[in-house]
């Protein structure tokens, strides 16, 4: 049974299957959500609503002409996408939807998977940065050079805004800092600074506008995918996607409270909340315009992480309090 | 650690094809180059073998955004060459024209610089506004991109009172829009930190590298044709010419929104003004040698052409010059010491129209339509058999 | 400057109406005076070329079939058409034999079928309006 | 200034150097200088007429000499230097030391026209294509493109 439960857990939910179809359905909504904020249409005619447009469009990379350019590293230059795919799916496996007990810590939860699961989000980057200087183009170069510079800017204010919830929350658990959480729902807004915090910071993470730098295709043409096409462009391109659910889910799990309710409610709670998160990114995608990468550091250093810090002393404070 | 890159010919940021050759230290651009000639379509050439006529709507072609302009600058000449006067309706109509034709030239343009900026909704909203002067375009016209209001002698096609209060109402509307669209570009925190203090051109440099148009006024050049050699209606309009001294490209979005208004109030007057009458006289078919020199305040600034006849009905030399040509220099020194993430904003801030600037050599046989079928198995066949013989690049310039 | 200052804007669009059009599914009105496809009423031409000769793209071709019998083709590359209607403006005769309609959806994958053909007879219809103009006219000297 | 003072001013400042002005129309002055006065007079106009702005540089083939144009406007007026060079050596001086604006116009003429800009700083072809043949220069009266016949798959009619 428990061997049933655990391939249930990596191949359907929240396993390959859920993460292909839930990561392209978040595309879409991201992408629909966006055009009617700026009152358009989005995709409207492949599927009901446009909702298969994403699988359209990665069915159709797929068939794609495959490059692979002579100066390249092609070992290197093939094999990332694979492995930015496998890391991100890794990443989704350790959100708490089901299959954790909260008593005892499994392969799926377990004390500290909140620092492995940052952690796994932090590797894409640094995929994308090699997969851009394997490619030695210098338009990929230059990407390659943004993503890393960023890199800097954002990964400590979104590493102190996550781990307030969990000093307040006394765990570093997922499953435990969510159900803490569920238990005192009014704790979640003392964490509401952090919540936008790590909302800017995972922006800059998924590389979307305003932090799409590393690609900006009126700068540097395709950036860090200027090389890239066919599979491995579309291996890209679902990472990102499964990135921003994983990001978003973890979001949802650290600030919104979780997915309690086993199964089923959980899936549901999980579909709410990182509809939501998406919303927001969505959001401030449309409002803003695409900023210089070292207005982004000057962003981070001098807004965001004083602010992080802030955050986390309003935590440790309030949690001297409470005792 | 210097390298060269490459922007252009084919560059998402530009619409148009021109080289441009960044020298970059890191980030900063220490050096740029200008390359053009990838868009030549020998215009001027052509124009020796056309009649007055057909050379209309050939200039109108010189550029898709700025058509009428190019052909209200040729036409305003050979009138001159041909002695006739215009009517005084058809002359209104035809810069009521030209005005709603500048609304829409400086809406693109934000929306461009929007996106350019990585700004997408701003360019939503602001090309979406476009489409009502769009509208008004095709409803005076019966096109949307090419006019072809103007003939010589006065204009094709008359307002009647209905277009006349369609006008109105879209520019009623555009005008709150624009005073909108003003306060977003000027408040918009990622967007301005974007725009401000990039792209410096000092006044000094404007005026020694002729720079013209809104590029020049934002560096507190008072430089309008309009105003300054006022030809037909405009010595009987009241209006200011926008400019600002903060000689970077928030200067540029601001002389423009100011244009902008400008325009509207311009457009209302010559329609509470537009007299009755006639709107087109009889042009001959031939002009006098003579020479004339023709200016004429488009969008992007100022246009001038030089004609001479020789008294067939085909001219002798016409000489165009656009405005984006005038600001190359400008550009170039513009861009030094800039940021690689500034390129596009500095160079869309002039609002370039490389097909304007690029119209001299009858090189591209465009006609020659030698059309053969080539199978896709084919075409792989050939590009493999070329990457065969083609030297290996691997010793290609590696940057760092 | 304020933060988030599109923010209302985004908000309201959300529920409004898109701007867009579902083009090929719903089609927008042209205005009345479109300048689309030209076309000819054969049973007006008179044959006086001015609409081949004022053509800006070269588009109109008109060549003799049968010369005793005055029998004229007229073919319109709208391939080359730019749509300018000079040739409606050029037309001498009352009503105009020349005229432009408001399909503006031409594209097609053969030249070919871009090109519109009529053979007619020419018409002896005394033109109101202007003279037929032969080619060097006189009253086409410059006024001096 | 009006026209006529602009007129009376540069027959006086330039004396004999000033071949020829006109006035043909409202604000239009057209002033002929010889090739070797060009770069004094233009030096003139900038400080004393506020002609700093060159709008272009047209040139045209009259046959056994090229004109050329020196489009300038001030507020006051749009004045025109006229220059001509023979044909047989069509050498003429730079005027970017003077207008450094000038640059693009004067690299367009050497590849439209032929002639030779003295002095200039940078005399790279500017819209002429890598592998244009040399001696080819478009418009030049004597030079004629023909254009080669359309072809239409199926024919033109």
């Amino acid at each position: 049974m428990a061997v049933l439960r655990t391939f249930l857990y990596l191949l359907v939910y929240p396993g390959l299957l859920f993460l292909f179809v839930y990561s392209t359905f978040c595309e879409w909504f991201d992408r629909k959500v966006y055009a009617r904020l700026q009152n358009r249409m989005g995709p409207t005619h492949t599927g009901r609503f446009g909702l298969l447009q994403p699988i359209a469009d990665f069915v159709k990379l797929l068939a794609k002409e495959d490059i692979v350019p002579e100066a390249a590293d092609k070992s290197l230059f093939s094999l990332l996408p694979v492995f930015g795919l496998a890391v991100v799916s890794t990443a989704a496996l350790l959100l708490p939807v089901w299959n954790f007990d909260l008593a005892a810590p499994g392969m799926t939860s377990f004390s500290g998977d909140i620092i492995v699961i940052l952690y796994l989000l932090s590797l894409p980057t640094l995929i994308l940065f090699l997969a851009a200087w394997s490619s030695t183009n210098l338009f990929s170069t230059i990407g390659g050079s943004r993503v890393l510079t960023m890199l800097f800017g954002y990964e400590v204010p979104l590493f102190l805004s996550v781990l307030s919830p969990a000093i307040l929350a006394n765990s570093w658990r997922l499953a435990e800092i969510a159900a803490f959480y569920q238990k005192k729902p009014l704790l979640i807004l003392p964490n509401l600074l952090g919540f936008v915090i790590a909302l800017i910071a995972v922006q800059a993470k998924l590389e979307r506008t305003p932090f799409d730098i590393p690609h900006a295709e009126t700068e540097i043409v395709g950036g860090t995918f200027t090389e890239y096409s066919g599979k491995k462009l579309a291996f890209f391109r679902l990472m990102m996607d499964i990135e921003l659910v994983v990001a978003s889910g973890l979001l949802a799990a650290v600030f919104l409270g979780g997915f309690p309710g086993g199964a089923i409610i959980g899936f549901v709670h999980f579909v709410i909340k990182t509809l939501f998160i998406i919303f927001l990114l969505a959001l401030l995608r449309a409002l803003t315009s695409r900023i210089r990468v070292d207005q982004v550091v000057r962003l981070a250093w001098k807004y965001l992480a004083p602010l992080a810090v802030l955050q986390l002393l309003i935590v440790i404070l309030l949690k001297g309090f409470l005792k | 650690m210097k390298f060269q890159i490459p922007i252009g010919p084919q560059h998402p940021a530009l619409k148009e094809p021109i080289s441009l050759r960044m020298t970059v230290e890191g980030e900063v651009i220490r050096d740029a180059d200008i390359r053009l000639g990838y868009n030549h379509r020998g215009l001027e050439k052509l124009a020796e073998e056309k009649t007055w006529i057909q050379n209309i709507y050939l200039t109108e072609r010189i550029c898709g955004i700025c058509s009428h302009s190019h052909a209200t600058c040729f036409v305003q000449g050979v009138e001159k060459l041909m002695e006739i006067v215009p009517p005084k309706r058809g002359l209104y109509i035809r810069y009521l024209v030209s005005e709603l034709e500048r609304v829409h030239s400086h809406l693109l343009w934000l929306g461009v610089a929007g996106h350019e900026a990585g700004f997408d909704s701003f360019f939503m909203y602001t090309w979406r506004d476009r489409e009502i002067v769009m509208d008004l375009l095709e409803l005076i016209s019966g096109n949307r991109v090419h006019y072809a209001i103007n003939t010589l002698g006065g204009v094709r096609r008359d307002v009647d009172e209905g277009q006349k209060a369609k006008i109105l109402e879209g520019i009623a509307t555009l005008r709150k829009r624009s005073e909108y669209y003003f306060h977003i570009g000027a408040n918009e925190p990622s967007f301005v930190g974007r725009i401000a203090g990039v792209g410096l051109l000092t006044k000094e440099q404007a005026v020694s590298l002729c720079a013209v148009g809104p590029t020049a006024r934002a560096s507190g050049i008072t430089r309008d044709v309009r105003k300054e050699d006022p030809y037909a209606v405009y010595d009987e309009m009241d209006f200011e010419v926008g400019t600002a001294d903060s000689c970077d490209v928030l200067g540029r979005v601001v002389v423009r929104v100011k244009e902008l208004l400008e325009s509207y109030k311009i457009i209302e007057q010559i329609l509470h003004k537009l007299p009755a009458g006639d709107i087109v006289v009889k042009a001959p078919r031939k002009a006098k040698p003579n020479e004339v020199v023709s200016r004429y305040e488009a969008p992007r600034g100022e246009n001038m052409h030089y004609i001479k006849s020789n008294g067939t009905d085909k001219p002798e030399r016409l000489k165009v010059r656009a405005p984006t040509l005038a600001n190359y220099p400008a550009t170039v020194e513009m861009l030094r010491h800039g940021f690689i993430a500034d390129i596009p904003l500095i160079f869309a801030a002039i609002d370039p129209c490389i097909c304007c600037a690029e119209r001299t050599v009858s090189l591209v046989n465009v006609r020659n339509g030698e059309e053969t079928t080539v199978r896709l198995s084919d075409l792989r066949r050939r590009a493999i058999e070329q990457h065969k013989n083609a030297p290996p690049k691997r010793n290609a310039v590696w940057p760092f | 400057m304020k933060i988030a200052v599109f923010f209302p804007e985004l908000i309201r669009s959300l529920f409004k109406k898109t701007a867009t059009v579902d083009y090929p599914f719903k089609k927008l009105e042209v205005p009345k005076g479109f300048r689309g496809t030209p076309f000819l009423h054969p049973e007006m031409c008179i044959v006086c070329r001015a609409c081949e000769r004022d053509c800006p793209a070269e588009a109109i071709e008109i060549t003799s079939v049968n010369e005793a019998e005055k029998k004229f083709r007229m073919v319109i590359h709208n391939d080359r058409c730019i749509h300018c209607a000079q040739c409606v403006d050029s037309c001498p005769t009352t009503p105009k034999a020349m005229g432009i309609d408001s399909l503006f959806e031409l594209a097609d994958f053969d030249r070919h079928n871009l090109k519109k053909e009529w053979v007619y007879v020419r018409a002896v219809i005394k033109p109101k309006a202007a003279a037929p103009k032969p080619d060097a006219a006189p009253e086409a000297a410059p006024k001096a | 200034m009006t026209d006529i003072e602009i007129v009376e001013r540069l027959k006086r400042d330039l004396g004999p150097e000033a071949l020829e002005v006109t006035n043909p129309d409202r604000r239009r002055i057209f002033l002929k200088v010889g090739s070797g006065d060009l770069v004094a007079a233009v030096t003139l106009l900038r400080d004393k007429y506020d002609c700093a702005y060159l709008a272009t540089i047209s040139g045209v083939d009259k046959g056994e000499t090229f004109e050329i144009l020196y489009h300038f406007a001030s507020p006051a007026a749009n004045i025109n230097v006229r220059t001509e060079v023979p044909k047989a050596s069509p050498h003429i001086d730079s005027i970017t030391a003077v207008i450094p604006g000038a640059i693009l116009y004067e690299r367009e003429l050497q590849d439209m026209f032929g002639l030779v800009v003295d002095r200039i700083p940078d005399p790279r072809p500017l819209v002429v294509p890598d592998d244009w043949p040399a001696g080819n220069f478009p418009l030049r009266k004597d030079w004629k493109f023909e254009r080669p016949p359309e072809i239409i798959p199926g024919g033109k009619s």
